[in-house]
């Protein structure tokens, strides 16, 4: 197979002040015609700035200082900027993570699709418009004609990035830079997506260079495999070798860290419930005025499901599903429609503001973005104090308890007099988990909490909560769009849709048994499913 | 952040001649004990000609230079009273408008179109004219005419931060919606209204001396606009009657409004002017 | 509908702001000392109690203050907005009388300010750190920190008084009686330096905008995305990024285009522009009540139609809003 | 001292008459300001009406420079020995403009119905009037109930305008759509008014008086900034700036251009006098060592060669000395401000603070409110200013809510016409901001005031006003600070422009230009 691409001791050089002087050091890697090479690494780990420095879209300040990237006989590093330009969208093309801001919100799909051809002066305006409608087909995009005339926001996210993707197709380019492409999809579009790929792949027989953090899906599409930490290539090879048995202790860590499915034994709990929700609904009405008739989502639909003291209950479902929503409505954050949320025999859902205030410590959250849960302007003994006090807590009482809670998530007592940007991601989720605890609560909703996070620093924030767990018998309503993060706490999982609840049951039943289309759809979609389930019958073998 | 600031060359500038301006005026008693008033010497005496009267006299034989120092006073005085009192009008309702939507903001934001609907210098030119020219009255109307600014950009960021999770946090540590809009939302609300306010005064500044102009000033109290309302009909003969109060406003409004930008990307570096944040 | 039920909402608020308005304007103006007899009474080198009762009586004075607020308001309901006695014509005709020429003065200056603004703004985004964009920003600076009035004396006292070039006020030559090409070039000349001391400022106001928006907007990922498409600079700067940062530079620019109506008193002082801004504040003198609040009134209602234009422009330029509403 | 050699060279073309050899044809551009609020003289006689209007109605007569009467619409006059008949001889062949005949009929319709209803200072005078009668079409009688001295001064256009009977008998004349086209009989036609802009007059055709006007047609532009009127005239825009149309330091600068002549005549009949107005009701004003310690305190030289530009003459007491009955035999009020201070001290003044009210026309009246400020200040009066504008200002007098207030009135040639009604007692009225608005009342003057109006013999007319001078600048019921001076500033290639005692009010009739 020829190579179409070979990157010969890459460093990028980051500006001074940077907490490490080189994004990437020295690294070197193959692409072949038709092969999809996987660059796996954590945030920071300098993956996407190799992707850049090959477009020629490094950030000001950053710089190439060393190394070649030979494509096509010619090194595109060193090339001037003019025919790089050329190269950029007709023989390299790349897409991006966030779909919602990679396209331009006031042109029209079609004009977006069309303009590569004009920016390379190709064909006619009727004829680029002609290819950018078989594009918009070929990337299996529903009524093409229609998608060409609509505008960005009236697509979902995996239309977009079809979208993207029929725009960096183009030109048939021998390589393509695929940049966490589809981490901000559901897993369902993200399976459809990497679908796509798979097959273009094959049918265009371009080189992919695909940046993922996820191993599920290096799993699912990887033909080669390079691990970057720091900046430097820990480990490459082909696919089977990396994942059955990785070399570097890093690797390693990655491949544990990310949950394989294996399903922790079901537990006894006690059968008393400390949460109880019934026929809960929410209705959302957006709009709606003078001259305007309201759009209505209902978010939660009549949703009826209990917590026992001590268990963990997962919530899975795709964005939109209402599993947010439930969540904060059962904190209250949001107020029901109709329906009850009785926690330790008080209905939530009745309670007046001030009585609500009062109750307050009896559920409390854990957030999804650990950057924003906590305020800026305040250290953390008095985020995790303020509770308490407000409760009645004596203040030398709530700081000595802090103290202590800081010490549990295993931060340290003298982390308390610090702010918050003094954090990493990872430990602002640990100060927010003691935060929750600092209220003595009943039961804890983490909504989200590990999702923003690293997958080894995600590993160490769930053996937390499972520590936790078994530690202070926590009862905890654990959302998440992941099943198999779901795999490695709950007890039970629900699994929500469009606002329903669709299916309830033990882990196991769920995993080795569901009953519902939709849940077997969603295990289905799990990137590095059947790989998983490999490790799974060895986890029982 | 200090350090962001610092290093913007404008800004530095900026507080450089804020200071000097700032200590002239409070030490306009020692520099000019006579006052702004005092007729000391020949009326239109040309600048640079005779020791002591650097900046020449006024048609009235005052000192110039006294009058620049004393009005630096009343136009600083302006510029800051007016803003807080802006200030004081527009961050409450914008706060409560953001933050308890609903009707309180509808209602809010009505009476702020309505006030922004009015065409303002109109409006401040008859408040003047019918409160009659005095310090307060001029205060108060460039007050009144440029709080709705201020209302919208704090509803703006008040709506912004109450999504942020760590308001939700402190809702279910039961604090009250009062105590969290104060203690949570309105302090992360702050860098951009101090953008704003550095803002004001420069137009606030601008205004009075606008108003001075057609007439509208404080016959009581030296300020550059009233001189440079004053010195316009002799503009032809006497240049520099009108054009060092002219400089000196160009210069402070200047001087504030490159602290202002030096502080904009000092405190939000996301949408800092330069874009690389 | 889709466009229009929202423009139909705003008419509707639009209309009860103008009454409030006018209530409101209607007591300040009441509040001010003197009244519109006691004025022309002193203006006539003498006066006693009869001729100020005369007048009185004319202007309706004599009546109860309520009585005068009411039939005030009737009156404008059925868009009647008065007599001036003063000037001895019905409000509406003495505006009308003015509006034209208030609306060219301060339409040119608002055009040319954005034009100009948005073009440079653009330069100097795409210079950004060299020294042209220093030029450029420290320009707009000054002209933003440029008492307006100041502005125009200077520019009558050089180009008018000194090198006689241009006419320093007035709107057209007295009594030369020009007409058609002759007469508008004649209005033309005597546009040129109020529309562009009154556009200078504005124009540095929306120059700065843009830059900041050009610069703001060219972070984003499409911005990205086009480079990767291999589009090139000019390209990407015209059809992405100006696109977008367009938007809020408009819709400022309509707030400020109706403000600008009524705002133009300085401007037509110094240049003796014959606009309604000169016919307000000299009503305002002669408490020339109907007249003061008539001008009120429609440059309320000229902020309005304009914020009003710019929505619908923005609709169009956006198509996002429209389906959001 | 320019302005006065230009003076008698003008008073000097007045007398030549036909003299020089005057061109016909031109326009002229005039400056008026403020904008008149309309230009029917009967309705309205403030200023800026009187300049315009003065050129479309006329009066039966017409006034010198020194205040002589000379034919108007009447070509002759004669008064009967007792002072009580005054007969006027009407020319023939006058038409108004829009070609009806004058008659006497028009007169009496103006002086006896008309003006008596609309006009306040008129009707002051024809209270001494007991009929006016019309024994034929050009032959007007007045009959007065007693002598009036002053009687032969109330003939000019602005005081007894002659208005058309046949627009306006019969119909409300304020309402009459005509105001807005007036009629006269004067050598102008009103041909078009854009408001904030100019108004157009132009020549009548068939004016009563052979080859005038010269002027083919003339513009009153209104220019509301006083820099730009400056501009405007050193740009050739206007070719003349009435008194007060822009502020004296222009006035200086203006004069010195070449080709441009100033003349401080054409005021005569009115003989502004600026006064402060001094409370005598309330407050430290009303103690009369304050108020001859203000006037001592006052460094009026100062005043009038700086904010004033040396225009004008410093007065010794109420009458202006251009008007008829003047006396200099009076206690003379230098600048001394050490008499001043023993006065305050005497008096035991308290450093209570003394609001000024100054005269909102402007910079040159604002500079010397504040010149006053500081010169009462140094004598250690404590003084606010006290600004507003022209509706305020009329409010707050006409109110007595003041306690120092600057102003300036005609005097109409005669005190018993515009001195006398400022210091009466019977003019102590509420309401209006022209009569005793000081409150001084002194009954022994009171009288004498009214017999000196009445008095037939001249003589002895100036005796008693000689007495009441001496009397009352004693008392210093006002702070007199300037016999004003509004140089009128014209481009020399214009002649005959100010030939009478109001100036271009009624002067442009004989104006003509050199080419």
């Amino acid at each position: 197979m020829r190579t179409v691409l070979s990157i010969e001791e890459l460093s990028i050089a980051l500006p001074k002040g940077a907490d490490r002087p080189h994004a990437v050091a020295g690294i070197s890697m193959k692409i072949a015609e038709g092969e999809i090479l996987c660059v796996v690494g954590e945030s920071g780990s300098g993956k996407s700035m190799t992707a850049n420095a090959l477009m020629g879209l490094l950030p000001p300040g950053v710089t190439v200082d060393g190394g070649r990237a030979v494509f096509d006989g010619q090194d595109v590093l060193s090339l001037p900027e003019t025919e790089r330009q050329k190269l950029r969208g007709s023989r390299i093309a790349m897409i991006f993570q966030e779909p919602m801001t990679a396209l331009n919100p006031l042109m029209r799909i079609g004009e977006q699709i069309s303009e590569v051809f004009a920016a390379h002066g190709m064909y006619t305006q009727t004829e680029r418009e002609k290819r950018a409608l078989s594009l918009v087909t070929e990337v299996g995009l529903p009524d093409p004609a229609k998608i060409m005339r609509a505008y960005p926001f009236q697509l979902s996210g995996g239309q977009r990035q079809r979208a993207m993707i029929a725009m960096a197709l183009a030109l048939e380019p021998e390589l393509l830079i695929a940049d966490e492409p589809t981490t901000a999809l559901d897993v369902t579009t993200q399976a459809q997506i990497l679908d796509l790929i798979l097959d273009l792949r094959t049918r265009r027989g371009m080189g992919v260079m695909f940046i993922t953090h996820d191993f599920g899906v290096v799993a699912e599409i990887a033909d080669k495999v390079i691990v970057m930490e720091k900046g430097i290539a820990v480990e490459q090879g082909t696919a089977a070798e990396v994942l059955e048995n990785p070399q570097h202790p890093y690797t390693r860590r990655l491949l544990d860290a990310i949950p394989t499915g294996r399903l922790p034994e079901a537990r006894a709990l006690e059968p008393a419930p400390v949460l109880e929700i019934k026929g809960l609904r929410k209705v959302y009405r957006t709009g709606g005025g003078l001259f305007r008739e309201a759009r209505e989502v209902r978010a939660v639909d009549d949703v009826s499901l209990s917590i026992r003291r001590g268990e963990v209950l997962g919530l899975v479902g795709e964005s939109g599903s209402g599993k947010s929503t439930l969540g904060r409505t059962v904190v209250r954050l949001v107020t029901p429609d109709a329906g009850q949320v009785l926690v330790g025999g008080t209905d939530l859902a009745a309670l007046s503001e001030e009585e609500l205030r009062r109750s307050r410590n009896k559920v409390q959250m854990v957030f999804q973005d650990p950057y924003a849960s906590l305020n800026p302007r305040h250290r953390i003994l008095r985020a995790l104090t303020a509770g308490p006090v407000a409760m009645g807590k004596p203040k030398p009482d709530a700081e000595a308890k802090a103290r202590e809670l800081l010490e549990i998530v295993g931060l340290g007592a003298e982390t308390a007099d610090r702010f918050p940007h003094e954090f990493s991601g990872g430990q602002r989720q640990r100060i927010g988990i003691a935060r929750a605890l600092a209220m003595e609560p009943e039961l804890i909703v983490a909504d989200e909490a590990v999702s923003a996070l690293d997958v080894s620093i995600q590993a160490q924030v769930l053996d937390l909560l499972r520590d936790l767990r078994s530690r202070l018998g926590l009862s905890i309503l654990f959302i998440t769009h992941d099943l198999r993060v779901a795999a490695q706490l709950c007890d039970r999982i629900a699994v929500m849709q469009k606002g329903r609840l669709v299916e309830i049951g033990a882990v196991h039943d769920i995993f080795l048994a569901p009953r519902e289309g939709y849940t077997r759809d969603l295990l289905a979609a799990v990137p590095g499913a059947d790989w998983a389930a490999e490790n799974r019958t060895r986890g029982f073998a | 952040m200090i350090r962001r600031f610092a290093s913007n060359k404008g800004a530095v500038i900026g507080v450089l001649i804020l200071l000097i301006v700032i200590g002239l005026a409070l030490s306009a008693d020692l520099l000019f004990p006579r006052g702004p008033w005092a007729m000391v010497q020949r009326p239109f005496l040309v600048p640079f000609t005779m020791d002591g009267f650097p900046l020449g006299t006024d048609t009235l034989g005052r000192d110039v230079a006294a009058g620049l120092v004393h009005g630096a006073r009343v136009s600083l005085l302006v510029g800051l009273v007016s803003t807080i009192v802006a200030l004081a009008i527009g961050v409450p309702l914008g706060a409560v408008a953001g933050f308890y939507g609903g009707w309180a903001d509808e209602g809010a934001m009505r009476f702020t179109e309505f006030f922004q609907t009015i065409p303002n210098f109109a409006l401040a030119i008859v408040l003047v004219a019918i409160l009659e020219p005095t310090l307060t009255s001029i205060t108060s109307a460039i007050a009144i005419v440029s709080w709705p600014p201020v209302a919208r950009l704090v509803r703006a960021e008040v709506m912004a931060v109450k999504r942020r999770e760590y308001v939700d946090a402190a809702r279910l540590a039961g604090l009250s919606n009062f105590r969290i809009l104060t203690g949570e939302v309105l302090p992360n609300t702050v860098s951009p209204i101090i953008v704003m306010a550095s803002l004001m005064v420069a137009t606030a500044i601008l205004l009075e001396s606008s108003l001075s102009f057609l007439g509208l000033g404080d016959p009581n109290a030296m300020s550059w606009g009233y001189m440079i309302g004053a010195a316009r009909t002799v503009i032809r003969s006497a240049w520099w009657l009108s054009f060092f109060p002219g400089v000196a406003i160009l210069v402070t409004v200047l001087a504030l409004n490159l602290i202002g930008e030096g502080l904009n990307d000092a405190l939000n570096p996301h949408l800092s002017r330069k874009g690389t944040a | 509908m889709a466009v229009l039920a929202p423009i139909l909402g705003r008419l509707a608020k639009a209309l009860i702001t103008l009454l409030a308005i006018a209530v409101l304007n209607f007591f300040l103006i009441h509040a001010a000392p003197g009244d519109p007899a006691v004025v022309l009474a002193g203006e006539a080198g003498a006066a006693d109690e009869q001729m100020i009762a005369q007048l009185r009586e004319r202007f309706g004075l004599d009546q109860s203050f309520h009585v005068q607020l009411g039939s005030y308001v009737w009156n404008i309901v059925q868009l009647d907005f008065g007599y001036s006695f003063r000037q001895g014509a019905p409000v509406l005709d003495l505006i009308l009388e003015r509006l034209p020429a208030t609306l060219i003065l301060t339409l040119t200056a608002f055009v040319i300010s954005l034009t100009l603004g948005i073009a440079l703004g653009v330069a100097a985004s795409a210079r950004v750190g060299k020294a042209s964009d220093s030029v450029l920003t420290t320009l707009a600076l000054l002209f933003y920190a440029t008492p307006l009035y100041w502005a125009a004396l200077m520019a009558v006292l050089v180009f008018s008084v000194e090198l006689g070039w241009l006419p320093g006020f007035g709107y057209e030559t007295v009594g030369a009686g020009y007409s058609g090409l002759a007469r508008i070039w004649d209005v033309i000349k005597h546009l040129i330096l109020p529309a562009s001391t009154l556009g200078l400022f504005f124009m540095a106001v929306y120059m700065r905008m843009t830059r900041a928006s050009m610069l703001e907007v060219a972070q984003m990922d499409f911005v990205k995305t086009a480079r990767a498409k291999g589009l090139s600079g000019p390209v990407i700067r015209r059809r992405h990024i100006l696109r977008n940062a367009i938007l809020p530079v408009v819709t400022l620019a309509g707030l400020q285009a109706g403000q600008l109506v009524g705002g133009a008193v300085l401007t037509e002082t110094v240049f003796a522009w014959p606009g309604i801004g000169r016919l307000m504040f000299e009503s305002l003198a002669a408490r020339d009540y109907n007249t003061i609040l008539g001008v009120f009134l429609v440059s309320a209602a000229m902020v309005i139609v304009f914020n009003i234009l710019t929505d619908l422009v923005y609709r169009l330029v956006d198509p996002r809003i429209g389906a959001r509403a | 001292m320019k302005h006065l050699k230009a003076t008698t060279f003008l008073i000097a073309a007045a007398f030549a008459g036909q003299a020089l050899a005057q061109e016909a044809g031109g326009r002229l551009d005039i400056v008026v300001q403020p904008e008149p609020p309309g230009l029917m003289l009967g309705l309205v006689q403030n200023g800026p009406t009187q300049l315009v209007a003065g050129d479309i109605y006329e009066g039966l007569l017409r006034y010198t420079t020194d205040l002589e009467p000379e034919p108007g619409l009447a070509k002759s006059w004669d008064i009967s020995e007792d002072g009580l008949t005054y007969t006027f001889h009407l020319n023939e062949g006058v038409k108004w403009h829009d070609g009806e005949p004058f008659t006497s009929a028009d007169v009496v319709f103006s002086a006896d119905v008309f003006l008596r209803e609309t006009h306040a200072r008129l009707r002051a005078s024809l209270a001494y009037v007991d009929t006016i009668t019309a024994p034929d079409d050009l032959t007007v009688v007045f009959k007065l109930k007693e002598p009036f001295g002053p009687f032969i001064s109330v003939f000019e256009v602005g005081t007894m305008p002659m208005i058309p009977k046949h627009i306006y008998e019969g119909t409300d004349y304020a309402t009459n759509e005509m105001n807005a086209t007036p009629i006269g009989t004067g050598p102008f036609k009103f041909d078009k008014w854009e408001k904030g802009s100019f108004i157009h007059l132009v020549k009548n055709e068939d004016y009563y008086v052979d080859g005038l006007p010269h002027l083919d047609e003339v513009y009153y532009r209104v220019i509301p900034d006083a820099a730009s009127r400056a501009v405007a005239f050193e740009t050739g825009e206007v070719d003349v700036l009435p008194g007060g149309s822009v502020e004296n330091w222009d006035v200086a600068r203006l004069t010195e251009m070449d080709g441009v002549c100033s003349t401080g005549s054409g005021w005569e009949f009115f003989a502004p006098l600026a006064w402060m107005w001094l409370n005598n009701r309330e407050g430290p004003t009303s103690d009369v060592r304050f108020r001859q310690a203000i006037m001592y305190a006052m460094d009026r030289e100062f005043v009038r060669d700086v904010v004033w530009n040396g225009f004008g003459k410093i007065p010794t007491g109420p009458v202006a000395s251009v008007t008829n009955f003047y006396s200099d035999g009076v206690t003379q009020y230098d600048y001394n401000p050490d008499k001043a201070k023993a006065l305050l001290d005497e008096m035991g003044y308290d450093g209570e603070t003394v609001r000024l009210l100054p005269l909102p026309y402007g910079e040159t009246w604002q500079r010397w409110a504040e010149a006053v400020r500081q010169n009462l200040s140094e004598v250690g009066i404590n003084v606010e200013i006290d600004s507003t504008d022209v509706a305020g200002w009329n409010e707050k007098t006409s109110q007595w809510d003041y306690d120092m207030a600057f102003t300036y009135l005609y005097q109409y040639g005669d005190p018993a016409l515009g001195v006398s009604r400022n210091y009466t007692a019977d003019r102590i009225q509420k309401g209006s901001p022209w009569n005793n608005v000081e409150g001084y009342e002194n009954p022994e003057l009171d009288a004498k005031w009214a017999a000196a109006a009445v008095m037939a013999d001249p003589e002895a007319r100036q005796d008693a006003y000689d007495e009441i001078q001496k009397e009352i600048v004693d008392d210093v019921p006002v702070a007199w600070l300037l016999e004003l001076e509004f140089p009128t500033i014209y481009r020399c290639n214009v002649h005959d422009l100010v030939t009478t005692g109001i100036g271009l009010n009624d002067g442009i009739r004989n104006a003509w230009i050199e080419q």
